[in-house]
């Protein structure tokens, strides 16, 4: 199989890739800002589907994407917000609420799909947009510079959350409310109100995840459609050590070698396709495993802040 | 066999009631949905709820769920309680005797029991490798590129009988076409079937086709870049009708209709139905948005014909 | 008088704990309103709710069957949560577990049960336990992230046993049939679980489980190994400084959490189904999470909580067929229910603080 | 109220206008099972330092939670220049103008000092954040106060007395004019000690109003101007400073007469214990912080290892304790090599250890009392038999021990979280003692112990060396240090500079010892003294 890395096949991983990375990236940047500042969601798959089903149904009905974008947004937001009132305000254990809000999730997509739908049906997502020039590029200006917009978007988010998270004075309570949050309450900072916004910031990110299935990449609603993916998305934030561009690099590494495996099954390479497919979730152990660094995880993540507890 | 002609004479008769246990969901585009829908075909034909009562419950992929219900609505007294998985046949092997004035039907199978004595049960099972050849000798003669590919979940059940006969079919009609196979592992990831069929449009195949519920995404792939879709268990064109060639379509309707005339004529199972394009429970359904070339059409007519006398076998 | 106040302590105590089940019916509730949306009596559904989980003998060993592997799965949890790691392994321990005892009860198919079963049991959950000590280890000697690694071996586990059902462990029969559905061949009968009551599932897993219960119990809570555990859980540092290996302990947590849900496994195969086929780990490894923090990650508090839940998932699916609703309201009942206990817990910390203030 | 306008336009040079007098009158709280302040008057003014003093538990620093908004009093006023306060949250405290550093320091580790500073401030640039600005502010600030701090440095890799720096720079830079410090020399060391309260008095005579929280007498004596002394929630009265002396406020917080000059006989030297040999150990940042550091602790005697903080005690002390991975050189522990052993083996030899932060690494604070007093030997008899947990045995045990080292609980059965700083340390310290360890390494042991828990722990550490354990006292702090130990080695930079005779030492020789003969050590430590 020495012709495996021919330039069209690497030029075919990195198109995919990046496509498969786009849900992930948004999901898991969200949930950094909400790890961030000291709250784990494992809803995170669940606001996917109600994102997924939300944007593909608006985007359906007013037959305007942007609508169906919004709706998605707005639902996400809903959502995260729902998982701050009980994990914040009501100090629930954060990983049963997480998996209570995704059970929530994945059901009412369902009802809702089952009811106001006869059937999977599929519409017309954004389409791609070439950016002048860099589109040009030979080869790699097709598999690069011609996406559609949320494919484009979920890359330029990285560089933003890293903006917002390092530059701003907003990231800096986020982190110090994560870190520790007694600190920042004796600074005045209002600790719930920054976790509220990054929960809910985190829903929507996680909504315009879903709707990136429904509407820029597969263009339907089905139920269930995620299958897991936002649990993969909390795994991702974990293995880029809570920052936007390690994230970055966990999203890529997985789905290069997804799109990788995928290559390798239509090349005939010869093994059993079961373990091709165990691959992206392998490496990912791996590369962790290899990688020595520093415990990056925000001291207060998973613990409800309640003040004068010492 | 004909649907049973009710006796217009006879004071209100009670409906027949049918029930169906299924693990996945009744809008999966593929299993499913199939099996769902013959039931409300039969049912219009029949006269509507009146005469014919369904309930289902859906997305049982926990066994011991389905065999619960399975249990419930015998013990409700319907009629007839299909259990669409084969994996709910060690449960349903424990139900039927207890309830011998139940029709029971377990499908995909091929085992009614019938050695361990029990005599209410039927069994179905589609020969998808029949309707995979022929549509594989349609995607072959079609192809420009020479390069089909196939997009399967896991290796296994139809799915894999499928593939077989896609594979064979493309193979015998066109010598030296290149039949790309991948398995995503998942009948649900839709995102990652998408990806699959990207990487075969990449890799140059032109006509792709799978199966399960994930393929959607594989089909909005291939509405995005042009390829040609086939489909398989279900009729998919109304996802995407400019690029969907023809679909291998499983039709229970006429199992479900000699059921019940079974059922009326006192012989509760023992029959192993096998779906085929001979017996009408396989069919292919052809798209008129998109034609196929006469001679190409020509081509697959001869090889259902063959198949159905047996001239050909869609198995390697 | 000490005898009275030791007596409202207790009533108080009682209260507290049941406290976040009088959130379920708040759940109900809004589950009735979605009910009346979809146009179904919320009145016949909830009827049928509690008739499917209790309402005769069979509904009830069904509940039974459910809570089962949720027990099972919650005590594995419950030692991990208590060793401070966090396991989302549990479905892919279910999965090797399930897969081991398959295939070691159809390879000695010839044993006699007194030596196969316990041995099946045995092997479930020693994989289970391999399972999760790999996780286990990188945390102990990489530190890899286990939240991460679990939920990476899941993915993996689960491909295994598609690989395995599909090629070296599918059940001849139905290649010869040619329908190659992914399950195996029925395990030989020795190997089955007895059943407790005729005519249903319910099997002798169940009992295991309730004595693993109390042996989990006793373990945490009267041994050495428990009390280190425990002690690495709630203060790592302090542990360490206590001469205590940190590390080893929360493989071993992790570890012995894998060995649980193994034996879940195990138990699911020999007990319900007889036969390993996919999807049988069938979400436990998640719910089993939730039945473990419903019990207060205590092991006898995850009893009648793994009951609970299994009542409650059991009647829901008759109130599907009872309303005819899609099944997918069951899971939006499940997760609003999961959602109002667990936000009404902080009631209850509230009220034993303010009668600490006030006593 | 009449407000007395001193100094120009009641403005300080921060540019902040003066608090002329803040007042809390009546001030009562209450926690579950205990009436944490029961009508409390307190009272500062401009351009005083007004010192609170207590016992472990008095109430201070729930006192002061409540001007700085982090409680709201059950009852009780606050009033500032004669105006009523109501305090919803600490940016409230802020805005009237109060700083509060507290006892147990309130940063962000993996932020820089200037991000430390910045946070939660609007920024000059909007949404960006400005931190230049910041620095170069903080940079004048720490000009102006004597404030030395690195501005880019992460405040990890600070050692506590530049924390504790940043921690005012960030009540300055907001603003304060009334600073509260709770226990802030609990943690420094003389030099250290000094540095602040030139500052303090610095920011006094700019007319800041202070109030200090300390257990030490002689500081409150030396840096304030009234005391207020507070017992069980209560005020027992209120001082001017030159007024009042040592035995006087002990007696007041205490309620009976302290000690402060204990029984020593001499010692009775037995074999070597501890040897350390040509030891060499890494710290966080990469240097060295142990270099090359031998050390003998014999049966029978109290070895003291004074130094700055951030000398590599921290270090040393880990390493002992099989913490910390030793680069180079052997630790002997009663004749066996046991440098790179796990703690398990050498507690299993007969060491003790009694952690610096015993809240965070000596106890485990959600068990109980009892199960904390099994921490290291539960795996022995007779607290286990086999693997099984003994309990009759361990209540037994645990009730003896709580009844013989004077821990205040209401049971054995209380999780430690609900036990005073000081009777925690007197748990640990039954602990550690009653397995009758052959070496004893106590690291800070009375840190922010009230000096009624500090004397019982010091007659019980020079018990044990009756009793003929080796101990080595790690201490900053030197009154500690001189009152106990047999020889005093001082370590600065990671190194041993010298051991010397503890009983014979003076303060002056071990300051210029401690200062790696720095100039103008003696006086400053001459200074603090007083
Ligand atoms: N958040 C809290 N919850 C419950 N009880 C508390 C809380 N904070 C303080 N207490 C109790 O209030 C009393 C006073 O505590 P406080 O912290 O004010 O004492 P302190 O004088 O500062 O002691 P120390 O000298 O040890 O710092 C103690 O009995 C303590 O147990
Ligand atoms: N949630 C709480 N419940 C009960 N008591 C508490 C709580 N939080 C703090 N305390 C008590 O408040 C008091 C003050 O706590 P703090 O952390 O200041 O300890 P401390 O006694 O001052 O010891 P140190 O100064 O050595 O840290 C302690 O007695 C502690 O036990
Ligand atoms: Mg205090
Ligand atoms: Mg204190």
């Amino acid at each position: 199989m020495s012709n495996v890395f021919t330039i069209p096949v690497v030029l075919g991983i990195i198109y995919s890739g990046l496509r498969l990375a786009t849900p992930y990236l948004y999901a898991a940047i969200g949930e950094a800002f909400a790890q961030n500042s000291g709250v784990y969601n494992l809803g995170v798959d669940g606001i996917m589907l109600m994102g997924a089903f939300s944007g593909f149904y608006v985007g359906m009905k007013t037959g305007n994407l942007w609508w169906g974008l919004l709706a998605a947004m707005g639902v996400g937001l809903l959502m995260g917000l729902l998982m701050a009132v009980v994990s914040v305000t009501l100090k629930a254990e954060q990983g049963i609420s997480g998996i209570g809000l995704y059970m929530f999730g994945l059901g009412l997509s369902s009802l809702l799909f089952k009811k106001t739908m006869s059937g999977v049906e599929s519409i017309s997502g954004f389409q791609p947009v070439r950016i002048p020039l860099l589109g040009n590029i030979p080869y790699l200006g097709d598999v690069l510079f011609n996406h559609n917009l949320l494919v484009y978007g979920a890359f330029l988010l990285v560089p933003l959350a890293s903006f917002i998270l390092y530059k701003t004075p907003f990231g800096l309570m986020i982190r110090a409310v994560g870190q520790n949050p007694q600190a920042a309450d004796t600074l005045g900072i209002n600790v719930d109100r920054i976790r509220y916004i990054t929960v809910s910031l985190g829903g929507m990110l996680a909504g315009i995840a879903g709707a990136s299935l429904s509407i820029s990449l597969i263009n339907l609603f089905q139920e269930n459609m995620t299958s897991g993916m936002g649990f993969i998305a909390i795994a991702l934030v974990y293995f880029g050590s809570w920052r936007p561009l390690g994230i970055l690099g966990g999203a890529l590494l997985f789905s290069f070698v997804n799109a990788l495996q995928l290559w390798l099954q239509v090349l005939g390479v010869n093994f059993p396709y079961d373990f091709a497919v165990m691959l992206p979730y392998a490496m990912t152990i791996l590369a962790l495993a290899i990688s020595v660094r520093r415990a990056a995880m925000p001291d207060a993540l998973g613990k409800p802040f309640e003040r004068g507890e010492f | 066999g004909p649907a049973a002609t009710p006796a217009p004479t006879q004071a209100p008769e009670k409906p027949l009631r049918v029930a169906i246990v299924m693990p996945s969901s009744i809008t999966d585009m593929a299993f499913s949905q199939g099996m769902y829908e013959a039931l409300v075909k039969v049912q219009q034909e029949m006269g509507g709820p009146s005469k014919m009562e369904i309930a289902y419950s859906e997305n049982m992929f926990k066994v011991p769920d389905a065999a619960a219900a399975i249990r419930d609505y015998a013990s409700q007294g319907y009629d007839i309680v299909i259990a669409h998985g084969s994996q709910y046949g060690t449960s349903l092997a424990q139900i039927a005797p207890e309830f011998p004035n139940t029709t029971f039907a377990w499908g995909t199978a091929t085992d009614t029991f019938a050695d361990q004595g029990i005599k209410n049960v039927f069994a179905y099972n589609p020969s998808a490798e029949q309707g995979g050849y022929v549509l594989g000798t349609i995607a072959a003669l079609m192809s420009k590129t020479g390069v089909l590919g196939v997009c399967g979940p896991v290796e296994a059940g139809d799915a894999k009988t499928y593939v077989d006969g896609f594979k064979y079919g493309a193979e015998q009609a066109r010598p030296g076409v290149k039949v790309q196979v991948t398995y995503t592992g998942s009948f649900s990831d839709v995102s990652l079937m998408a990806a699959a069929a990207e990487t075969h449009i990449a890799a140059g195949a032109d006509m792709l086709t799978g199966s399960s519920q994930s393929v959607v995404g594989a089909i909005g792939v291939a509405k995005e870049k042009g390829a040609k879709w086939f489909g398989q268990q279900w009729d998919q064109t109304s996802l995407a009708p400019d690029i969907v060639v023809a679909s291998q379509v499983y039709d229970y309707t006429s199992i479900i209709k000699d059921m019940i005339a079974k059922r009326k004529a006192g012989t509760l199972g023992g029959v192993a139905y096998t779906l085929t394009l001979a017996n009408g429970g396989l069919t292919i359904k052809y798209n008129d948005r998109v034609p196929v070339p006469p001679e190409i059409k020509a081509k697959a007519d001869e090889v259902i014909k063959g198949i159905i006398d047996g001239k050909i076998n869609p198995l390697p | 008088m000490p005898q009275r106040s030791e007596i409202k302590r207790m009533l108080n105590q009682v209260f507290e704990a049941i406290l976040p089940i009088l959130a379920v019916p708040v759940a109900l509730i809004i589950g009735a309103l979605i009910l009346l949306l979809l146009r179904a009596n919320p009145g016949v559904a909830f009827t049928a709710l509690v008739q499917g989980a209790v309402g005769s003998t069979f509904s009830v060993t069904q509940t039974l069957v459910k809570a089962t592997p949720l027990l099972l799965v919650g005590l594995g949890i419950t030692i991990a949560f208590r060793g401070g790691v966090i396991n989302i392994g549990g479905e892919g321990q279910i999965i090797v577990g399930a897969l081991s005892a398959t295939a070691l009860a159809l390879s000695f198919s010839q044993w006699p049960g007194a030596i196969l079963l316990p041995l099946c049991l045995l092997v479930g959950t020693l994989s289970g336990a391999l399972w999760g000590a790999v996780p286990g280890v990188l945390k102990a000697r990489l530190g890899v992230n286990e939240i991460l690694s679990t939920i990476m071996m899941n993915a993996i586990a689960l491909q295994l046993s598609n690989y395995l059902l599909r090629g070296p462990m599918i059940d001849p029969a139905e290649i010869e049939a040619g329908t190659r559905i992914a399950q195996s061949a029925l395990l030989p009968r020795q190997a089955w679980l007895p059943r407790l009551v005729p005519q249903t599932l319910l099997h002798a897993g169940s009992i295991l489980a309730l004595v693993m219960a109390v042996l989990v119990y006793i373990f945490l809570w009267r041994t050495t190994i428990g009390y280190r555990i425990r002690a690495v859980g709630l203060n790592a540092q302090a542990a360490r400084y206590a001469g205590i290996p940190v590390p080893v302990y929360q493989a071993l947590a992790i570890t012995l959490g894998g060995a649980f849900a193994g034996l879940a496994g195990a138990v699911e195969v020999m007990g319900v189904q007889r036969r390993m086929l996919e999807g049988l780990s069938g979400g436990y490894g998640f719910s089993g999470i939730v039945a473990a923090l419903f019990g207060n990650l205590h092991p006898l508090g995850t009893i009648p909580a793994s009951v609970l839940f299994g009542g409650l998932l059991v009647g829901a699916d008759k109130m599907q067929r009872a309303v005819q609703v899609p099944s997918a309201f069951v899971d939006t009942l499940m997760g609003l229910i999961v959602l109002f206990v667990v936000s009404s817990r902080i009631w209850a910390v509230r009220r034993a603080r303010r009668r600490e203030t006030y006593e | 109220m009449s407000t007395q306008v001193l100094g120009l336009d009641g403005r300080l040079p921060t540019g902040q206008m003066r608090i002329e007098e803040m007042r809390m009158v009546g001030i009562v709280k209450r926690f579950p099972g205990v009436l944490a302040n029961d009508h409390v008057d307190f009272d500062v003014r401009a351009g005083e330092i007004h010192a609170l003093l207590g016992e472990n538990g008095a109430g201070k620093t729930t006192l002061m939670r409540q001007l700085y908004g982090l409680y709201r009093p059950d009852a009780g006023k606050i009033l500032i220049n004669g105006v009523e306060q109501h305090f919803n949250s600490p940016q409230d405290a802020i805005r009237a103008g109060i700083g509060m550093i507290h006892q147990h320091f309130m940063l962000v580790p993996s932020l820089t000092v200037v991000e430390n500073v910045a946070l939660g401030l609007k920024s000059s640039r909007g949404i960006l954040l400005d931190l230049d600005r910041v620095e170069k502010r903080v940079r004048e600030l720490s000009e102006q106060y004597g404030l030395k701090v690195d501005p880019k440095a992460y405040v990890w890799q600070l050692a506590v007395g530049e924390q504790q720096r940043v921690e005012i720079l960030k009540a300055l830079y907001r603003g304060a004019a009334l600073l509260i410090l709770d226990e802030p020399t609990a943690v420094l060391t003389p030099q250290e000690v000094e540095d602040l309260f030139r500052t303090l008095r610095q920011m006094a005579r700019d007319g800041h109003a202070l109030i200090f929280i300390s257990h030490k007498l002689h500081e409150v004596l030396a840096i304030s101007d009234r005391v207020t002394v507070l017992r069980d929630g209560r005020v027992v009265g209120t001082r001017p400073t030159h007024e009042t002396n040592k035995s006087e406020l002990a007696q007041m917080m205490v309620g009976r007469p302290v000690i402060l000059q204990y029984e020593r006989p001499p010692a009775q030297l037995g074999e070597v214990r501890l040897a350390i040999e040509n030891l060499v150990v890494g710290g966080d940042r990469g240097h060295d912080a142990v270099r090359n550091v031998s050390l003998e602790v014999h049966a029978g005697e109290i070895v003291g290892l004074a130094g700055v903080s951030g000398n590599g005690q921290r270090e040393l002390a880990e390493a002992l304790a099989g913490l910390r991975p030793v680069k180079s050189g052997r630790i002997l522990l009663c004749g066996k090599d046991i440098t790179h052993e796990p703690p398990g083996a050498r507690i299993a030899l007969g060491q003790s250890y009694i952690p610096e932060e015993r809240l965070r690494d000596g106890t485990i604070k959600q068990f109980s009392v009892a199960d904390n007093l099994i921490l290291e030997d539960h795996h022995k008899p007779p607290f286990s038999r086999k693997i099984f947990l003994d309990f009759n045995a361990i209540r037994e045990i645990s009730e003896r021990l709580v009844r013989e080292y004077n821990v205040k609980t209401p049971s054995v059965d209380t999780p430690v979280k609900n036990l005073s700083g000081g009777n925690i340390q007197k748990l640990i310290l039954a602990r550690e003692l009653s397995r009758r360890p052959k070496v004893l390494i106590a690291s800070q042991p009375t840190r922010g112990v009230d000096i009624g828990a500090t004397e019982y722990i010091h007659q019980r550490l020079l018990e044990q060396r009756q009793a003929g354990t080796a101990i080595l006292l790690i201490s900053e702090d030197l009154d500690e240090i001189r009152a106990l130990s047999d020889r005093i080695a001082v370590i600065y930079e990671g190194e041993i500079v010298g051991i010397v005779d503890g009983p014979s030492a003076t303060a002056e020789q071990l300051g210029l010892m401690m200062a790696g003969v720095r100039e103008g050590g003696q006086h400053h430590l001459e200074k603090i003294r007083l």
